[in-house]
């Protein structure tokens, strides 16, 4: 658009705004439209007279707008308008110059919880793919468990069926697998920093104890045929396994700085007793 | 077909269908879980406690066949998820604003201000993205049990017919035809005989509801469904069409009577059997054949064999008429053959303006349909 | 928001530059018409082979090649005279404006003589089938909007000769073209759906 | 709170004519006058609120007729054919002539404020959206009396969702259909300029300095809405289209006689319902987003992700429609497919909700009426999408589908997040559109007893469901233990009823005798309140600059600003 276009209600001398003009062509043209449509559930009189409407309407329009729109100046009436608030204060959190900012401090970076997940991932499979070799001699035994007695729909598959090689449960199994050590490790990414000692106990042993008794309790219900075969002792053994090398992986990220000088209770955003006590010294 | 210790329950020809507690290979942690949730289902819907007793509620929490039970097992897993998702978080939003709620209303301080924090933001989406993973496993396990079960010998055949505002029921196999009423064969755990439903429509959309053996199905014109149902008891189930279809949608009603297997077979019988011919009712039968009934009602042995309303063969056999709008006796009879519209305003049986003395001969013929 | 801007004054001559109204409007009208245009070749796809009864389209569809060879050529005329009137050229304008009109002017009458021959000698009309009722409501949808860009154009002409269309408008002759630009676009989707894969 | 003391009302645009000149009668006429050809976006934002208000009256008073006509089994207060009528009419008037246009209604007033403009990108097209949608509505309530004259007198009623091919000639004789479709044609197109308008203001109108991340939440969900809307709305429009071919020239696109589907149309129908289900939930978000800050007293956190969230939001809310058919026999794989993509909405619903209570958490909350509806907003939105979840698990939707927990579902959505979040921004904006505050006493009388309704009606309608009863039927037997609760439900309904009509009494009498509300009566942050209350025909004197997403909290706060921060 040209220039003047750009900016359509600009005020070429101050003083004065100009607006766009009132105008009752689109009142008109949208009842001569209802008018059209009408028609069919009236008679043709009230199309005709809409068809009409329309078109007077959109000659008035036209004139309206070309070559330039129709603007009328509107006078401007001095006004001050004072921003203001009772409240000048701001309440700071003290432990930073800082005192708007983001949580936490320091924290791993996110890409570390992808990577943690990405070898806590690859790291589960041997223990699971052991598992199926010492039990059943085929290494896609737990591939085919988790793939396709679990997600894909076999109906009332045998154990030798389910220790043999299944392209669809090996697919099936590969995603499942891989997006939920994604996201287990971006969330371990996310909440080991949260937790600033013992990322291992915590994320390796602790995170995954909790997790496998969930399941455990849980399982018979979202896959009974999965839960039926599982061996639990294998299943706890990789999911330790996940969690330690996962913990470790994060862990060993360096910590990179974000402006959030906060400590786990407030950045949370759960415990504030030091926002409180804080506010209170303000208040006094 | 497998045979299950453990809760007595089968369940054919799938492995994956079972039942919340049912199973042999956990039964100490099953029931108790079992127990944990539909206490928590209770408390939350004290209406089912209260309902307990009385059959006629189409209560989907009270099922009686293999799919209303895989349904509300799974209902029970999804109130338990939800519910512990309803108490953290409204747990929160609650604590949140007595704690941080303004003291004095006169303040001139601020709060601190905080614009967010990846990491929180970043574990309050990965959480959710796993329980949705879970629910979704979940659920797609029931659906293919459910939708996907594949058809034992022994089932038996029904084909559903919606009309405005009707239940059509035939037995091809059995050559019977009858309307508003589904009798079907108990289907034990130890001995199933399911009942698979194929579902047509032949004007608009309907659908078929009977909340205490299965979710509901649509039946669609130029459309084919199928579903599925094995009630466990003999009784009566009650449903009803649930999708609007018309001015009285709300009076498609619809019973199944669930027998034993002799009443079955008694019921079969007689359905088989051509209409009886009393010749004290001849006059009635005369009316019928001569006014307008026969060109839309069929009644087996004579010159009427229309089709677009209710097969009245063996009428009385029916304990409803008008779709479950009102009971069968022949005083309903015959104030419906004179004003349909008294029972149901918008049924498309017409009112035949007959005369009294048509009228009782034609209500006197029909109450011999047994 | 740049890490380089946080914390320093906007410099006053900084320009503060925001994508023109009538062109933003345009792309959102058109946007919502592809969802408009989206239903209807999504119902003819779905129906396509689902007739009960005769004619198919293979029987009595012939493909419009000049119809839509001229339809699309506008396209390029169209441009040429964007580009004339963005530069002052008010003759190469008109010009290329006319022989758009030519074109579009054209395909129409293509349209109308394939609807003539459907209904008079094939006797297929909206009726008949699913694919005369597919068919007519696709390609009819599509010419409305042929017709409503060329009256659209034909203003424009009109007022481009009497010499009241001064080369200060181009900027809304130009959401005008994005328009029949539009237009043509879809053009390629009916013709493939209906023309090709339905035939 | 200023201080400023005036006893007559302030005029509503803020021109500067005089309200002694209105008394005479062709002033009166000129001032109507002024008002049907005027182009000012905040009078057509009035006129939109206005105009949803008096029809949420209207679909109100409809919806108290259902209730009384269920309060016992067997009723005969209303036929069968009336009820249907009714039903129809309640859901299409509260979609179309409530929903929509009171949420374009606070898009016109509030987005050229909030982003500093003196008008929408195009004046004239924003009237003639208005007028269409009002000329829609009419026609849509003109077949209650135009059907007698002009065949068959009748409305609608083939449900809002007419499904094919109950709206088929054979089925549905008589014009009410045509009106129901013609009528949406026309308020469609309305709705679509509204949605253009929208997109070409927040790109081509930004005051200086207002980035698109600088851009207050309100006005970035209605760039998303508005979106939505143009891909949403026009499927609708063309499957109208659709129906009147069928129903005026005999074709077959939904004829199951002729090879035609029916559930074409219930897949089209549900391209359009669902996300605009998005499209009015949205902008409830958009009001939230104003308020839970202000009153909180603190900035909304995760700006970022609330923006990315809605963005989400839209995108998946295209790929869910089918959830609303997994009783109409897809494959079990289709199925599957519908239940993921809808429990994916879940999450960015989710990071929103978090967002909120995470922005309250270490504020200082005030309970004043507009933050009142918004954590009444919370709770019942919560409660709605867990619901929400329940229904997108297939196996319990095939139970659950078309019953009363479905219908509780939904009103928990439209009532209990959408309308609740109007009702805030009523509150909250009424004082800039009129100078005046509404009545904080009314204002709790109103919440309070509305909540309480709110809760005896759709809280009981969740176990109606569970317990067998389907929608949209006119009466139901007494045997099916669905009496009592029938009965709690209208009496909630009741209540409802009373609390609307406080607020109606609040927001007409505060024009007259509220407090002067002054410029910023709320302290807020965004544009709107540095300008006059009401603010003049131009808005802004002077066109504002921003550098932070909450300009005024950098005037009020020199020393602290935003944009020291924000990045």
């Amino acid at each position: 658009m040209s220039s003047e276009e750009k900016n359509p209600h600009a005020s070429e001398n101050t003083g004065v705004v100009a607006l766009p003009a009132n105008t009752a062509w689109p009142v008109v043209l949208a009842f001569g439209a209802t008018l059209c449509f009408a028609s069919l559930v009236m008679n043709p009189g009230v199309g005709i007279a809409g068809i009409v409407l329309v078109v007077v309407a959109l000659v008035g329009w036209v004139r309206q707008i070309f070559p330039h729109e129709h603007h009328e100046d509107v006078p401007m009436v001095a006004h001050a308008t004072i921003v203001t608030t009772a409240r000048t204060e701001v309440g700071r959190i003290q432990l930073s110059e800082v005192q708007r900012s983001y949580l936490p401090i320091e924290s791993y970076p996110i890409a570390s919880g992808i990577k943690g997940g990405i070898a806590g991932g690859i790291a589960m499979i041997f223990p699971a793919v052991l598992f199926g070799w010492l039990t059943q001699h085929s290494i896609w035994y737990a591939v085919n468990l988790l793939g396709g007695a679990g997600a894909a729909y076999w109906t009332n598959p045998t154990t030798a069926y389910i220790a043999a090689f299944h392209w669809s449960g090996l697919w099936i199994a590969v995603v499942i697998h891989a997006v939920i050590c994604l996201l287990v490790g971006l969330l371990y990414g996310a909440l080991l920093p949260m937790w600033p000692r013992h990322p291992i106990l915590l994320g390796g042993i602790l995170a995954p104890v909790l997790w496998t008794g969930v399941l455990h309790s849980v399982l018979w219900f979202i896959n009974p045929a999965f839960a039926n075969r599982i061996a639990w002792g294998w299943f706890a053994a990789s999911q330790l396994f996940f969690g330690i090398v996962a913990g470790l992986v994060v862990a060993r990220t360096g910590k990179i700085q974000t402006r959030q000088p906060l400590p786990f209770a407030l950045r949370m955003g759960i415990e504030a007793k030091e926002l409180m006590s804080t506010e209170q010294e303000d208040e006094k | 077909m497998r045979k299950n210790e453990g809760g007595g329950s089968v369940v054919w020809g799938l492995s994956q269908v079972r039942q919340v507690g049912r199973s042999a290979v956990r039964p100490v942690v099953r029931p108790a879980f079992r127990a944990w949730l539909v206490l928590a289902a209770l408390s939350i819907f004290p209406g089912v406690a209260a309902a307990e007793s009385a059959s006629s509620i189409p209560n989907m929490m009270r099922p009686e066949a293999t799919p209303a039970h895989q349904i509300f097992s799974l209902t029970l897993f999804v109130l338990l998820i939800t519910g512990a998702i309803f108490a953290v978080v409204a747990g929160l939003l609650t604590v949140a604003i007595i704690r941080f709620r303004s003291r004095n209303s006169g303040t001139t301080i601020e709060p601190p201000q905080i614009y967010g924090s990846t990491q929180v933001e970043l574990a309050w989406t990965v959480v959710p993205v796993l329980i949705v993973a879970v629910l979704f496993l979940t659920t797609a396990r029931i659906i293919f049990a459910i939708q996907d079960a594949p058809k034992p010998k022994n089932a038996l055949d029904v084909t559903v017919v919606g009309h405005q505002f009707w239940w059509e029921f035939r037995y091809p196999a059995l050559g019977i035809v009858t309307a508003n009423e589904l009798h079907v064969p108990v289907s034990p755990v130890d001995h199933p005989q399911p009942t698979f439903l194929k579902l047509l429509s032949a004007d608009v959309i309907h659908s078929f509801w009977v909340p205490r053996l299965a979710g509901k199905t649509d039946l669609i014109p130029n459309h084919v469904n199928t579903m599925w149902i094995d009630p466990h008891k003999p009784g009566l189930y009650l449903g009803q069409c649930a999708q609007f279809c018309g001015a009285q949608h709300a009076m498609m009603l619809l019973r199944v009577y669930v027998d034993t297997p002799t009443e079955y077979a008694a019921w079969v019988r007689n359905q088989q059997k051509p209409a009886a011919q009393d010749p004290t009712v001849a006059a009635g039968r005369t009316v019928f054949e001569t006014q307008a009934c026969m060109n839309c009602h069929r009644i087996a042995g004579t010159a009427a064999t229309g089709t677009f309303g209710p097969d009245l063969t063996h009428l009385m056999s029916r304990s409803t008429i008008a779709s479950g709008a009102t009971t069968n006796t022949p005083e309903h009879l015959r104030e419906w053959i004179k004003d349909p519209a008294h029972y149901k305003d918008g049924a498309l049986m017409p009112a035949m303006q007959l005369s009294d003395q048509q009228l009782d001969q034609v209500t006197a013929y029909l109450a011999t349909l047994k | 928001m740049s890490t380089a801007s946080r914390g320093m004054d906007l410099p006053a001559e900084q320009a503060w530059k925001l994508p023109s109204r009538g062109r933003v409007g345009m792309l959102s009208l058109i946007i919502g018409e592809s969802a408009l245009f989206t239903i209807f070749v999504v119902a003819y796809i779905f129906y396509i082979g689902k007739s009960l009864t005769g004619p198919t389209p293979a029987q009595v569809l012939e493909v419009p090649i000049l119809g839509t060879i001229c339809l699309l050529s506008s396209s390029f005329t169209i441009w040429r005279s964007e580009h004339a009137i963005e530069h002052g050229r008010m003759r190469a304008f008109a010009g290329w404006l006319a022989a758009t009109i030519l074109l579009g002017v054209i395909f129409m009458a293509g349209t109308a003589i394939e609807w003539h021959k459907l209904i008079v000698q094939d006797g297929l009309t909206i009726r008949t089938n699913l694919f005369g009722t597919t068919f007519y409501s696709l390609v009819g949808l599509h010419a409305t909007h042929v017709i409503l860009g060329l009256s659209m154009l034909s203003v424009v002409l009109v007022l481009a000769l009497l010499d009241r269309f001064p080369a200060s408008q181009s900027e809304r002759f130009a959401v005008i073209a994005l328009y029949w630009h539009f237009v043509d676009v879809v053009w390629v989707v009916v013709f493939t759906v209906v023309y090709v894969i339905g035939r | 709170m200023s201080n400023l003391q005036s006893d007559l009302p302030m005029p509503i645009h803020g021109t500067l004519e005089s309200d002694k000149a209105r008394r005479s009668s062709t002033a009166l006429l000129e001032w109507l006058q002024s008002w049907v050809v005027t182009v000012d976006h905040k009078r057509l934002g009035i006129l939109y609120i206005l105009y949803s208000i008096f029809f949420l009256l209207v679909a109100g008073a409809e919806a108290i007729f259902i209730r009384i006509q269920l309060a016992i089994p067997n009723n005969h207060f209303l036929t069968a054919e009336v009820y249907n009528r009714f039903f129809t009419m309640h859901g299409t008037t509260m979609v179309f002539l409530v929903g929509m246009p009171i949420l374009f209604g606070f898009a016109n007033y509030v987005v050229p404020l909030q982003i500093g403009a003196r008008d929408m990108a195009f004046p004239r097209l924003n009237a003639l959206s208005f007028w269409l949608t009002a000329f829609g509505g009419m026609l849509l309530y003109f077949s209650f009396l135009g059907g007698g004259l002009y065949g068959a007198g009748n409305a609608p009623d083939v449900g809002w969702f007419a499904y094919a091919p109950l709206t088929a000639r054979t089925f549905s004789p008589g014009n009410a259909t045509d009106y129901w479709a013609l009528a949406l044609i026309v308020s469609g197109f309305g709705t679509l300029g509204t949605a253009v308008n929208i997109i070409a203001t927040i790109f081509s109108m930004r005051c200086r300095g207002m980035t698109l991340m600088r851009m207050p939440l309100f006005t970035w969900l209605y760039l998303v809405v508005s979106g939505l809307t143009l891909v949403t709305i026009t499927p609708l429009t063309a499957a109208q289209f659709m129906l009147l071919i069928d129903r005026y020239l005999g074709g077959h696109f939904f004829d199951t006689q002729a090879g035609g589907s029916a559930l074409v149309w219930v897949h089209f129908f549900w391209i359009f319902g669902h996300p605009e289900v998005y499209v009015l939930v949205l902008p409830a978000f958009a009001i939230a987003n104003e308020i839970i800050p202000v009153f909180s007293r603190k900035a909304i956190f995760g700006y970022p992700a609330m923006v990315a969230a809605s963005v989400g939001i839209m995108f998946v809310s295209l790929g869910v429609w089918a959830h609303h058919m997994f009783t109409v026999g897809m494959t079990s794989v289709t199925n599957a497919f519908f239940v993921l993509s809808t429990m994916l909405v879940g999450i960015p619903t989710g990071i929103k909700i978090f967002n909120w209570i995470a922005t309250i958490w270490g504020g200082r909350v005030r309970f004043q009426t507009p933050m009142l509806f918004c954590l009444g907003f919370l709770y019942q939105f919560l409660i709605a999408g867990l619901t929400g979840i329940m229904l997108s698990v297939a196996p319990m939707d095939w139970q659950l589908h078309n019953s009363y927990f479905v219908i509780a579902h939904f009103h928990y959505v439209l009532v209990g997040a959408i309308v609740f979040c109007i009702f805030a921004g009523l509150y909250y904006w009424y004082p800039k559109a009129t100078g005046r505050m509404m009545s904080e006493r009314l204002g709790k009388w109103h919440f309070w007893l509305f909540v309480i309704g709110f809760h005896i009606t759709f809280d009981t309608m969740h176990f109606l469901g569970i317990l067998g009863m389907p929608r949209s039927i006119y009466t139901y037997q007494p045997d099916r233990g669905w009496n009592t609760l029938n009965m709690v439900v209208s009496i909630g309904g009741f209540i409802q009823g009373i609390a609307v009509l406080i607020f109606a009494y609040n927001f007409i009498v505060s024009y007259f005798r509220g407090d002067v509300a002054g410029d910023d009566p709320w302290d807020a942050w965004t544009l709107e309140w540095t300008t006059t209350s009401p603010p003049p025909v131009y808005n802004f004197g002077e066109e504002p600059e921003v550098r932070s997403r909450r300009p005024l909290w950098d005037l009020k706060h020199p020393h602290d600003t935003d944009w020291e921060y924000e990045g």
